[in-house]
């Protein structure tokens, strides 16, 4: 039988290696799959380049991962943000690297690797300082770089129902980066709020296929759980 | 209509004057910051159709307060709502919007636009930490790319230059300009102005701008150079090649 | 406002041009949008490059186009079929061009004429006669050839719901190419069982958004179209 | 056991040779023709998920007559009915899951399968008209690449052999092949005999292959080389590792 429900995050996540790629799910806080993030917090594992389109704000998920020090590379589109300077500080202090990718290109480089494409050419940051080192092909009237596949060891994602073939639906702006880093990571972890049962979810309607999928866990935070299990992760 | 010193318009006032020249059922990105403006200047009548990068085709307006959804936000990570119609996607199908060359315009912000169309907008070259988000696929990939910004920095410095200082988001990306002072096309001939404030003239423009101008009002050669020359009526017409 | 809707398939196909590109949606039979078939047959255009998975069966549809002789080329992954001879003769007989691709490189074509990626590396077809005269480039240890976007100056495709807007949800396999050819074609005609007003259709579940579509049909033929209209077209 | 001339097992009983290969949770394409007699050979307490690459994951067995729905197909175009955790998708998407390596096995026909993995069934190289389909995209992506086909052909050729003379779907991409005769890994050292069908001899096997055959039959130096040399169980602990 295909189960592919944890009994929690912590067993989620316990596996993940230091010197991990890590694509971690969400735009900003919309589908940040936060209750992963503290349990790869929890977890230890160190030396990690994370993939993921901000690089966290204020001082919990993403930017509490950042702060622990466990980070030793960011590739993402805008590590910039209002309210946190967890990032730019250890940025500026020369111990955190950051690969900088428009944010089109970061979303179609997890896609290729999803999707068994090596590299592709776009005309994206041509003529930028993006585009140092790459080489550049004409097409028709346009010039264009050469980007590659970009995949993870593990990705970290939100949904907001899945069933235990990990089939997964997302809310709203909470999908983003999701789907994609479902198809490019070796091993696809997912906090959702429901965990249905097989059948639960309209063929037509699935965002995610489960083969992209391979641990669910459902949310201990989530409006679902009874209040003795918030916040004890 | 007043003779006094360029006031220019203000910011509520460009992005007026840009959603004038939106035409009905355009499909739009609005940048963060000043172009989100534009959004509450689209007039009733024409049904345009807002994008946001992060994945949604029909945003609405802003909810009330109490009502907002922290997985419902634009790309500037605000609270939005959506409009019967919209749609819900992924990052990847999101940018192929606009990189496929879906999305018939975009209004982004300056940090400096060229004379030749480049574009600066995402850094400044200094210390602070870089970020680009989707700036560089909306100029390469969007039909018109429109840029809305103070004619000068607040220092005073004219952002509209013969050549960018700061690192570049595109090369020869801009369509059109609106500031303060005026409207301003990227043609073969560098900056055209094709509108002016009211109150506003040609040569304050000048002043302003750290490249040649041309005049390139509908008729400007007939009527004096200030106000607007051209009505939107007309203005619009020759947006609908666009 | 927006309104895509067309009064008929007739209005909705009027100006294809002799010569032109045309993505014709469908696995087999299903999603086979074969009312605008029919009104392209009725229209006239030919020497028509078509883009489609096959090469028609039976004596309908696609297979009626192909007889007509509207067809120069077709671009495909499988002409092949067990009860239809119509292209088949006319390859035999040297009046059809036939490009003949992989049918993953062919989606994959056809998806990145449609995201701006104007041509993308795979390892699909290496070492076959399909690979002739591509450029062949090594990525890790995977030899890859480069393939180009496919687009369309004309997608005709079949949907189960639209809206005026264009948002489009199909119906189980009848899916395949036609998202695809949607976001690919420079025009992008749908004919829909249901056209819903906007709204109608969930935000989550909107599988083609209407930026991707220009004009929309409602079935004659389809089961809600009321028994007068049946088969008028 | 039989010790009469050789008979081989029949398409159902290669089939249910195939379908006991296949482990709990594989996630499986079936091709065209004689591999879609596996789909029903899977025992119920394997949860296996169906691929098939027009659109559908969770595939199910043909619907009752009368029940069949046009839209609800196979890559065969043969009516199928969905399970419980079914989903459906585009064509992009579907062979990003062959192409992106997330199927776990595919089972193909053939019509010559080389000592070097070499595999050719799409085309017999004459006036036929040319149909490759998902193919070439199946044997590139998909993790384990099982061939299903007569040993040799209906007038008695190998169809196992050195070198492919039929155009080629990829080259070394096959890892094993199902005949009515034997099970055959692809090894380095060519075709290698795991396991025989009741009633055949390896030297059956040899006689009809186009190329040298080894014995790779788990404990074959032990026993005679009649019936099957290692029950289903054991088998099947060794495919914990494809």
């Amino acid at each position: 039988m295909i189960d592919k429900r944890c009994a929690d995050a912590a067993a989620a996540v316990h596996d993940i290696r230091d010197g991990a790629t890590v694509m971690i799910g969400g735009f900003g806080e919309a589908g940040s799959p936060t209750e992963l993030i503290d349990a790869l917090i929890e977890q230890g594992a160190s030396e990690l380049t994370v993939v993921s389109n901000n690089a966290g704000s204020g001082t919990t998920g993403l930017a509490a991962l950042i702060a622990a020090g466990r980070v030793s590379k960011m590739v993402c589109s805008y590590p910039r943000s209002a309210d946190s300077e967890v990032f730019a500080e250890l940025y500026r202090a020369g111990r955190i690297a950051l690969e900088l990718v428009p944010q089109g290109t970061l979303a179609e480089r997890i896609r290729a690797a999803g999707a068994g494409i090596p590299a592709f050419y776009t005309p994206t940051a041509i003529g930028t300082i993006l585009a140092q080192s790459k080489p550049v092909r004409r097409f028709g009237d346009r010039e264009c770089l050469l980007e590659h596949a970009l995949s993870g060891d593990v990705a970290l994602i939100k949904a907001k129902a899945a069933d235990r073939h990990g089939n997964l639906i997302y809310n709203k702006t909470a999908r983003n980066f999701s789907p994609l880093m479902a198809m490019a990571a070796d091993t696809t972890v997912v906090q959702a709020s429901i965990v249905a049962a097989p059948g639960s979810l309209d063929p037509e309607t699935v965002v995610t296929p489960g083969i992209f999928v391979d641990r669910v866990v459902r949310e201990e935070r989530s409006p679902q759980a009874s209040s003795p299990g918030v916040g004890w992760l | 209509m007043t003779s006094s010193m360029p006031r220019g318009l203000t910011r509520t006032q460009i992005a007026e004057r840009v959603a004038l020249d939106i035409p009905d059922g355009a499909y739009v990105n609005l940048g963060i910051g000043m172009p989100e403006i534009v959004a509450q200047c689209i007039p009733d009548e024409k049904e345009v159709i807002l994008h946001t990068e992060n994945g949604l085709l029909g945003m609405g307006p802003p909810p009330p307060a109490g009502e907002e959804d922290p997985e419902l936000i634009n790309a500037g990570k605000r609270p939005v709502t959506t409009v019967p119609g919209a749609s819900f996607f992924h990052h990847v199908d999101s940018f192929a919007m606009i990189r496929g060359g879906h999305l018939d315009i975009c209004v982004l912000g300056a940090l400096e636009v060229a004379a030749n169309g480049d574009l600066a907008n995402w850094s400044t070259g200094t210390g602070a930490v870089p970020a680009v988000g989707g700036a560089m696929d909306l100029v390469t990939g969007v039909k018109a790319v429109y840029v809305m910004a103070g004619h000068c920095t607040r220092e005073g410095e004219p952002k509209l230059v013969t050549e960018c200082r700061y690192p570049l988001t595109g090369k020869a990306v801009v369509d059109r300009v609106y500031t303060d002072l005026a409207v301003i096309d990227i043609t073969s001939q560098g900056f055209a102005v094709r509108d002016l404030a009211p109150g506003v003239t040609l040569s304050d423009v000048a002043e302003r701008t750290a490249a040649p101008v041309v005049d390139a009002r509908r008729g400007s050669h007939l009527v004096d150079d200030t106000g607007f020359q051209s009505g939107p009526s007309s203005f619009l017409k020759s947006e609908a090649s666009t």
